[in-house]
């Protein structure tokens, strides 16, 4: 037993933290810091510039072109890109989509998209819940017909991140109403640019547009863009959501936020004193610093069973509701702490070039919208309550 | 002891529900927040009209005199529409600071305007850095001639761009964290050095940032005597948490009605969601949360008009703390059982869950509030 | 709208302190003030005090003997009773069988046994629980069986809180098999001193024995002994369940427990100062104060409401598990307050005769044990699991 | 990083664990805890002969060398039984006190006395009105001709009884509650002026309240330098903390274990009570308490050997914290789970939630530790 890393672990982190500080774009740090909003170009550009470097799949194995990294060196790749406030990497094309078209893809698929992944060339987007099937995912309706040399899909999906940006979306859709719900669904990829799809905004309660309804009206999709066998797609989407589960904690990107909340803890005045000397709100830090000292250990246990092969298991599920536990009270704390500067609400004041004086200090604008926004973290990728479920029925056996 | 209203309050709070769910349905709400005033003076005339706007007031200055109780069922009945017109800090804040310390002149010419919907004011009183210690006041008054100069910045004056005339505290003598020393003035809001930069505020109303550079005042800008302005704000802003309490616990009565009907109608694995006892045990916790809320707001509201000046601090303390907690969990959870309904801007739930984070950040948020009541632990 | 109590409330309380301050005898006081063993006799000779003076039953009805009060007066008298450490009154006679008998009971047996109750010539205590039996209480088993002029009643209740001391003990027990589990329940009041009945205690986790297993081999109970009609009990059983909820919140002693509590926080040192300038710690007496705050209103809120007869109905629930839950949280930080020294458990400095020098303050010896204890009180009485299922079906019809 | 033991560990994690299953059962706990002295001199005999008295001391003194991880193992391995020889005293905190202050000639006597099962020690620190800071020390030790006389009171040594020897601390210089001036001495229990009064506690243990009335100790009875013994007693407890973490961690899924065998087999309504979602999410609730806690206690055993004592100090109190409050949460919901079967004295259920309360009571609870970490933001 040794929690300490490996001088190779930590050679590995100084490379990835000196790349990243010469390599990542001042404009798009300081965006990612000042909470402002982020743009498809500035997502695109750290894209290509961790393409160029052959760091944009760390898990992908290297004949596909990824780092072949380890868990553990992605582990601390996330961490030092987060510490860096570099961009999130959007996950939809290759840590999503990519696995499944590399496990149950023909070559010919693989050959297509999984270079245009790495390259940056295909932004892809999910297709998977509907109005009427959120938890219950396998009651999903979206049907699509089989005609000669292509299907016809029909239907609504919401809850689609990012999907203005896509060229590519992957899909949950009804190919079969008989049998169990699961065994009538497939896995179909489908153009963005076919006709008959439309992309329709929804607004969050942060003011933001960030997800969107998919609509499909007569949607020709060829038949090679099925992935597998017709009527197996739940099975593939099931190896989806167990795939990579390095980052589902989130530990990078909460001690970045819990350095940023000290920060803010530090500036802030009360009663005349740092609000960091206010041993109530201090105490309310440390125990969010407890619960996330205690989640990196349990993220790297489990982290170093996968890279022992020793499959981690429904173990995931606790990193799920901890992780979204804590970045929740983490963007809490951070809205607290500013006091009734966290009321106003600026709109401009996230945008890049905003010239404006902003309302109380830099720090405030972003406070309360990024509370509001992460409320979702509980609910998307399988609710805490879902999650609840598959320990109590996986590991439990209740 | 008795918790019933008396049958005047009982017919008067239904007028109040039938109005909101008629006038004030959401959709009416959200046209009137894009406004570019944020609120509607249409509904400002209809609050004159029903009397709402001098219900606190003494009926020699066109009032109604009205209790606290009054005035919380006023603040339960718009939390149903999240009501944006600025009755807070009009009639409750600044209506409440003219009636305590201002003279027969003064409650003359404001209280009844107030009344009939002619006047509307705004509270100019923390400031940058002060969070939510009361006393903390930079804000400089000189005198000048027989009058005044002010000099300072307010931050976050709710509804403070809507304001014809801003009441601002300002040190008149000693230090910036003193308590004596602060001092009370009428200003008129468009007066030369009077700077107002307004905003929306999370929860769709508007607040503002106001200076006062070189801003000249007469003599009867003085509201009450020079110096002891302090409790005299701090009653009135305890009033106001009492009112904002009964906000709370009506928004959260009106997210458990939502979320229970949720519960009921949507249906996951072929039963509806609240056949599930997890969800069960959630929406009772949530029952039991807003029914002792609502209790904290009855004591609150009860002890805003007491006396004694320690015990209704102490029980305004008790209620804002515990109520914010309540409602940051009802919010929550409001928004967790909807599911990601829960977090959109189309359904109502959001707007609620916002507001409900904007009042406790509002007067001193839970813990603020749990440490002044802990540290009255100290006397007792 | 009023939160003071009237002239006459207050007037009513000074009577009854007065009077409590008067009669209640020094011994019992301090035992129950310094949480020491009460013995069978203590709670007799308040109980006669009581019955003396007419108040042994505040919310019987006059024409019983009871002193007729409404709730508002039993609630202060609750209070004034706690506040002065005056013992429990034994609820199982008074509050429980009591009203079964004055609204179910023949005359015969009212004449009997009413009087009895009020003397405390007859201590009672309950049998339904069975070790099969416990939230779900209907699918009791100990069958009576009717053998012409009496039953035969055989099996084993158990959870019998203080049967020790009975004379008599009221019992569900099964009189039919026959359809639906509730339908064959009967109502059988029964004589401790019958041949058959074995007592055998349960040690519970405090060490302490107050809790009993009830044994019933060929018990004989005459048919007079049957509460209203045969297989009617569980009626009557909902009926007591639903009866002298006044109580439940147990408002008035929760309020000594926190005047205790804040007693001991003075006088504790931590740091070199009192633990209660301690800000971490007072933060936590001061969290609970609010929950009591709270529900000492809520309490009244109902009770007025009962007051006009306006029924409660399952706000009750609310009242049991928020009572329960700063019971408990009262007796945890009492313990925590003393640190250390709640680890030594010296069983007899508890025996009111005991002369030895207690380890630590005279208060710490029994803080410890009293947490145990309480942990009892969100599990019995319908533990708050079942209490919240009886909300979300009762109230909130789900 | 790696999260394995070596294969020695294993192998001596499994012997550890067939013997308390096998020689340490409930029943048998029972009986040990019912004799006069609380504890077995048979079972303390095995462990010697098992090696786990000297597992820490150096192998020049009959030890084995091992870290604070293999230490880990074997508390983590006696908290299944709930076991009573006061190993904790002895060979964590005397055993390291004795082997990071002792001179060559206390070693040489101590430590393979120890190691052998032939010597008993307590740590006599603690005071009445200390509480859990371990700085303040009023007992007091003054020089007499070359030897010293200690005076003053120590409270809850835990198996303060048991011990042949006791360590001391004492002040040599400066006030009650110095940092400098604490030293420690090596005390014969029976001497002289030494009263030891003896109780159990309420997890079933023992320990005592002593007091010391002219106690002559000759100069060999000082251990470790003069005046500067707070960073070794500091480092010896965070020693014992972290090895109490193991244990409670240990209990702590232990009672998961028999919770969730308790939720299948109990029926209620026809059904498993595991078969109600509430309960199925509790149960899912206390198994991440205590992965999270069982992280927590690997971050602090690690530590527990840190050179850094600031890095040590501060990730011993995060451990002692958070797994006090995890293990009150499984403590009080095992419990809770079980009924009234929880709350007898029958079950060994109680008996682990007796254990847990009291490990939180032990070198300061998760309030007082949360405290000093939270104090350590400030340097940060």
């Amino acid at each position: 037993m040794d929690l300490n890393f490996t001088e190779e672990e930590q050679a590995f982190r100084a490379q990835a933290r000196r790349f990243i500080d010469e390599n990542l774009p001042a404009d798009i740090r300081d965006k990612v810091h000042g909470g402002k909003r982020l743009n498809k170009d500035d997502f695109l550009r750290w894209h290509k510039i961790l393409h160029k470097q052959g760091w944009i799949a760390p898990g992908w194995p290297v004949e596909f072109g990824g780092a072949g990294w380890n868990a553990v060196q992605q582990h601390i790749f996330d961490e030092e890109c987060a510490d860096a406030d570099a961009p999130l990497i959007i996950p939809f094309g290759l840590r999503m989509v990519a696995p499944v078209i590399m496990a149950f893809g023909n070559p010919g698929q693989q050959k297509y998209f999984l270079p245009k992944i790495l390259s940056g060339e295909h932004w892809w987007c999910q297709g998977y819940s509907e109005p009427g099937a959120g938890s219950d995912l396998a009651s999903l309706k979206t049907p699509a017909e089989r005609r000669g040399d292509h299907y016809i899909v029909n239907g609504q999906k919401t809850w689609n991140t990012l999907g203005q940006y896509a060229d590519w979306i992957f899909c949950l859709v009804r190919t079969s109403s008989e049998g169990r719900q699961q065994e009538g669904i497939s896995f179909l990829l489908i153009d963005m640019q076919s006709p008959g799809i439309t992309v329709r905004p929804i607004v969050m309660l942060d003011g933001e547009h960030e997800i969107n309804e998919v609509w499909f009206e007569n949607v020709k999709v060829p038949n090679e863009n099925l992935i597998g066998q017709e009527n197996k797609g739940w099975t593939y989407a099931k190896f989806l959501l167990g795939h990579e589960r390095t980052g589902i904690a989130g530990v990078g990107r909460s001690k970045r936020a819990l350095k940023h909340l000290k920060e803010i803890a530090r500036r802030e005045v009360s009663g005349g004193r740092p609000l960091i000397e206010d041993a109530r709100f201090r105490d309310k830090i440390a125990q969010v610093e407890l619960e996330l000292m205690a989640l990196e250990i349990t993220n790297l246990r489990v982290i170093s069973a996968e890279r022992e092969q020793r499959a981690p298991g429904p173990e995931a599920s606790i990193l799920k509701i901890k992780g979204s536990e804590i970045q929740q009270v983490l963007s809490e704390l951070a809205m607290q702490a500013v006091g009734h500067y966290s009321l106003p609400y600026v709109h401009e004041a996230l945008d890049a070039g905003w010239q404006g004086t902003p309302v109380g200090a830099d720090y405030c604008a972003p406070l309360a919208g990024h509370y509001f926004n992460l409320r979702k973290t509980t609910i998307y990728g399988g609710s805490n309550e879902i999650q609840k479920n598959i320990i109590s029925q996986m590991i439990l056996g209740l | 002891m008795d918790f019933n209203f008396t049958e005047e309050q009982t017919a008067f709070q239904d007028t109040l529900r039938r109005f909101i769910a008629k006038d004030y349905t959401f959709e009416r709400r959200r046209q009137i927040a894009r406004t570019e005033e944020g609120f509607s003076r249409d509904t400002w005339r209809q609050f004159a009209e029903l009397g709402l706007l001098g219900l606190p007031f003494p009926e020699a200055y066109g009032g109604m005199g009205g209790n606290a109780v009054d005035t919380m069922i006023v603040m339960e009945a718009f939390s149903r529409g999240l009501v944006l017109e600025p009755y807070l800090t009009t009639v409750v804040l600044c209506g409440g600071l003219v009636r305590a310390a201002g003279n027969d002149a003064q409650k003359e010419t404001l209280l009844p305007a107030i009344a009939g919907g002619e006047l509307m004011m705004a509270l100019a009183h923390y400031e940058p850095g002060t969070r939510y210690e009361v006393n903390h006041v930079a804000t400089s008054a000189k005198t000048d001639g027989n009058g005044w100069v002010l000099d300072g910045a307010k931050s976050v004056v709710l509804a403070g761009q809507a304001a014809d005339k801003l009441i601002v505290s300002a040190r008149t003598s000693g230090g910036a964290r003193d308590d004596a020393g602060i001092s009370l003035f009428i200003v008129v809001r468009n007066v030369a050095g009077v700077t107002v930069r307004g905003y929306p505020t999370q929860d769709g109303m508007r607040a503002a940032e106001i200076t006062l550079k070189s801003v000249r005042v007469g003599a009867d800008a003085l509201l009450g005597a020079k110096d002891v302005a302090l409790p005299t704000i701090e009653r009135a802003i305890d009033y106001g948490i009492a009112t904002l309490c009964a906000e709370a616990v009506g928004i959260m009565a009106a997210l458990n009605e939502a979320t229970l009907e949720y519960l009921k109608m949507r249906k996951q694995f072929g039963v509806p969601i609240g056949k599930f006892q997890v969800l069960q045990h959630r929406m009772a916790d949530m029952l039991i949360a807003t029914e002792q809320a609502r209790s904290m707001m009855y004591l609150a509201c009860v002890k805003a008009d007491a006396p004694d000046a320690a015990e209704r601090r102490r029980t305004v303390s008790a209620a804002k703390a515990y109520i914010g907690q309540a409602s940051r969990y009802v919010g929550q959870q409001a928004v967790q059982l909807h599911g990601a309904m829960g977090v959109t801007d189309e359904l109502n739930v959001s707007h609620y869950f916002k507001r409900l984070t904007m009042i406790n950040a509002t007067f001193g948020d839970a813990d603020h509030h749990l440490g002044k009541f802990s540290d009255t632990l100290l006397a007792a």
